[in-house]
């Protein structure tokens, strides 16, 4: 009956996988759809243009959370750019349910959170290498935490 | 005695014989099943009445409105003051030029904020709220004190969903200028004690606005009675059309107000570099109104006081204390929030353990059944809860009991996906 | 060439043939006299895809939006984006979230002027506007410079109805922060340069606003091409709804500016002493739109689009030289007001001499035939011509010659009754 | 045909009776209606509380005209208590045609000017009564000109 509550959405709302507090990430945001009251925090190990570790926290629907679960599934071992290069569609195809309209945004969420993770560690990055020596260590945790504009 | 319980119970609301009157009931989902509406503090369904009154106003009569000398325009003019007219019985307002036509309550309490707000608020003035407000009377407030350098202060609500009146009391000592609050929640259903508060207030010196949204298509208004200065509502939420609503105040008020938008018809004379202002209400009525829209809210407030406002009263109360008795009872597990049906309108706020209710609402979806999942527009609210989010049942005159159980059964159903 | 000729042929209005789809065309007045509308300067009539349009929402899915899980509000929300998608291809947005849904044009204007104009025009800053403005294109930017002690000027209107560049030309050396000015005047019936116009503004440093309530239903209106910066029309005078119209902005401007109305769905988190905003457009959309009237709107953009907003304009401005051209030789004495039909909508401002406008309106009337009389909202601009009032007659796509013939006649009858 | 243009209507619009200035008046308004572009200033002279001269000039559509005419011939020669008791309905029984919504104001203009000019003229009397002595002669030209609130 129920298209979207399959077993295996449920299975990943229920347990979801990468769930926790990574010890020292290189990049995280914290993304929240406060419409909904939706709200997660990304955590990435970026080591060399890869992801060697990612987890998430926060709450939110079951489509959220699961859509997390199967995000860092996908994205742990790929390298930056191939995450980057991830659109919304590529995430609904690994969701691999339909999405009605009203619940694009909780489906995105966890994409929109890891996007806005990467672009503000390659912003800090660009700024350590612009500003030549001193303590410029391209490695220091950054916990850019803040509102998703989605 | 036997008499006055044949009186009383002629007076009683036929849920069942008015559905016929709400088109959009017969309809069905994609599924093919009959539509359970229940979310109707967002906004209502509309009578034939109302829907044929502004399909009237488009198909016979469309024009313009104050500046026309030919039929059509005395004919929309007649209507269009007709329904101001209604409106202010419907509120028992003292004259229908207290009435001023806005697109809903938003726009009213903006009004209020920027023209009465900017000339009477000023560094260090305290507007006092309560934590249960809708967005809507709470945002304009913000803005207005972060442009006046005031303050404001809130009720805090009591677990059980009620306005802590002795906190009240002692916000008044800081001698606020305006003390506003919702005369129903659309969360928690609370029904504020708004005349009582209202003789607090004005004890205390400050004026009153009220946010009637959740109460004019619930229960009997009565302006004059509550004492209150401003009372808001929206045509949309009480059986009107979208783009219709109601600020009312008193004479004196609106008179020393200056105008909040500036364009055609608020003027008296328009030079250059000055001009000046029409009578009340126009002075706040600035280009072509939304004529069809509020044509239709008249209609609506005829169809409300046909039903008579204590009969709906009495049958929300009524839904709501079997809403009350059924959930939890059929529904292991369910959260409800707010106080009991005798404070409260037809509005049942809960959660399901470990579900969303975003994924409550959709899954009811499949059953017809409408319920609204969120915040519902009082973040502050649920942050007091200390909620996400919550799921919310709301009721109006088309509701009937049948809707109340086809929920028990949708939620039980919840319950079985999530826990397969 | 033949070819060219057919297809050109083939895209010229059949107003005789679309009068059908406008039900109000076929009523009659209290005498049995036909409707003979010559007011749509004021509000135009609504076809029926309009009309059914408004039923079908208030009929079969009214419900709230952007926030309903649930078919109706999806539907819903659908229907209301659509028409913000529909009325950005209207005036060719370079993008729908670039559309703000407003009530009308004064609603917009106002936005602008409190929210654009409050944060940008300070001490001494001028606005530039004209002479021929609507009072909504001139009071709301009055109360701004007056609260910010700033100067209005005036780009003045020559004997013939066209606004004097010259002059422009030497106000933009003040160099004014905005220049506001209508595409087409509703008394005068002048179509600005406004292309032009914004180029000079631009090389003077100043954003422009371009009032279209009287351009956007009679001809192509591209504001890319245009280079605007705000640009703002009503739902109701282009075959939509009352209660329906837009703000168009370009992005970077609308992101910028602070919100006006302050209130549910404008916001992104609120908390009880702050707030933050949503993206645009909802950011000005406080509180429940008047979706139904959108939809509307909506509606109406995609029937003029179908019809083809060259051909709209090619039959106006065949009616307007024709009627420049029968009603002097048919009524003696007649005085006109406005350019030549080449530089004019389909407006045509007029006096008999000696005989008051309201007494024409009236005597018009009983033949049913409907025109305005009065200042139309711009009484500086009567007074720049010394007039007290006048008559204005005004037309649209469904505006038939055969309407000017009858409007001849009428005016033949009221001179007969003054002079008998 | 026309109930509203009927001969005695147009008669008073040609030529209007107590048309023309009034030299010396003791009470005067000047009432506008901006709807319409009728502006009607109305000149009264009271003595012992009697109207003892009236005129009024001004521009307007026929109704207003007529009316202001018909109401100058009406109120002269009597007592500033009768005409302040007259009430809309007696000026529309004067006028005798009958009026729509959106002309009202245009006959009532007349009126409702007349009105202004006898309590600005009360309001000066109570004023020179009370402030004594002095100068206070009540008789002075009151040409108290403003805008009507019509
Ligand atoms: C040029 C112009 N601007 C603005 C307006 C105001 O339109 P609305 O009353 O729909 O706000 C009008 C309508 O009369 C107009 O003609
Ligand atoms: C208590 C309350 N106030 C104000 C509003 C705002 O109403 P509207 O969106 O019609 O302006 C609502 C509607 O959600 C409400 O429930």
């Amino acid at each position: 009956m129920d298209d979207l509550y399959r077993d295996y959405i449920l299975e990943h709302y229920r347990r979801p996988h990468n769930f926790g507090v990574l010890e020292a990430p290189t990049a995280s945001y914290e993304g929240s759809n406060p419409l909904c009251g939706d709200r997660i925090t990304m955590m990435l190990r970026l080591e060399d243009g890869v992801v060697r570790d990612v987890a998430f926290t926060g709450r939110g629907c079951a489509i959220s959370q699961a859509s997390a679960s199967l995000l860092t599934d996908e994205i742990k071992g790929k390298t930056v750019e191939e995450v980057e290069r991830m659109t919304p569609d590529d995430l609904l195809d690994l969701i691999g349910i339909e999405i009605s309209p009203a619940r694009l945004k909780c489906a995105l969420l966890s994409l929109d959170t890891v996007a806005h993770a990467l672009a503000d560690d390659a912003a800090e990055q660009a700024e350590a290498d612009g500003s030549a020596s001193g303590a410029g260590s391209a490695s220091g945790a950054s916990s850019a935490s803040g509102a998703s504009s989605a | 005695m036997a008499d006055l319980a044949a009186t009383r119970a002629a007076t009683r609301l036929d849920p069942h014989r008015l559905r016929t009157d709400f088109p959009i009931l017969s309809t069905a989902n994609r599924f093919g099943k009959p539509l359970v509406y229940l979310d109707s503090a967002a906004t209502s369904l509309k009578p034939l009445a109302v829907i044929e009154a502004v399909d009237g106003y488009n198909r016979e009569y469309s024009s313009n409105i104050h500046r026309g000398i030919y039929e059509l325009a005395e004919r929309a003019t007649g209507a269009y003051e007709a329904a101001r007219a209604k409106t202010a019985r419907l509120i028992n307002a003292p004259e229908p030029a207290e009435i001023v036509f806005v697109r809903n309550a938003t726009e009213a309490i903006n009004l209020v904020a920027y023209s009465w707000g900017r000339r009477n608020i000023g560094r260090g003035d305290t507007i006092v709220l309560t934590e249960m407000e809708h967005h809507a009377n709470l945002v304009p407030w913000q803005l207005l004190v972060q442009e006046k350098d005031g303050d404001l202060e809130f009720v805090p609500v009591s677990d059980d969903g009620l306005l802590q009146l002795d906190v009240y009391e002692v916000l008044l000592h800081l001698r606020p200028k305006l003390v506003a609050f919702t005369h129903a929640s659309n969360m928690l259903g609370t029904i504020n004690p708004v005349r009582h508060m209202v003789e607090m207030a004005h004890a205390a010196g400050a004026l009153v606005l009220i946010d009637g949204a959740q109460a004019v298509p619930h229960m009997p208004v009565d302006v004059q009675e509550l004492g209150a200065d401003f009372y808001v509502f929206s045509g949309h939420k009480m059986l009107g059309p979208t783009g219709s609503g109601a600020l009312w105040a008193r004479r004196e008020l609106l008179e020393a107000m200056p105008p909040f938008m500036a364009g055609g018809d608020m003027i008296r004379e328009v030079h250059l570099r000055r001009s000046d202002w029409n009578e009340i209400p126009y002075k706040f009525e600035a280009g072509t109104p939304d004529i069809a829209a509020e044509i239709g809210m008249g209609a609506a407030a005829d169809y409300l006081l046909d039903l008579g406002l204590d009969a709906v009263r009495d049958h929300e109360r009524e839904l709501t204390r079997y809403a009350l008795e059924v959930l939890p009872r059929e529904v292991p597990g369910i959260e409800l929030y707010g106080p009991a049906a005798e404070h409260r309108g037809g509005v049942v706020s809960f959660n399901l353990p470990g579900i969303h209710p975003h994924d409550v609402a959709q899954i009811l979806d499949r059953s017809g059944i409408c319920i609204r999942a969120g915040h519902h527009c009082t973040m502050p609210l649920h942050e007091r809860f200390d909620l996400a989010a919550s799921a919310r049942a709301s009721f109006n005159v088309y509701t009937i009991p049948e809707e109340i159980d086809a929920l028990a059964i949708g939620l039980r159903e919840v319950v079985r996906v999530f826990d397969r």
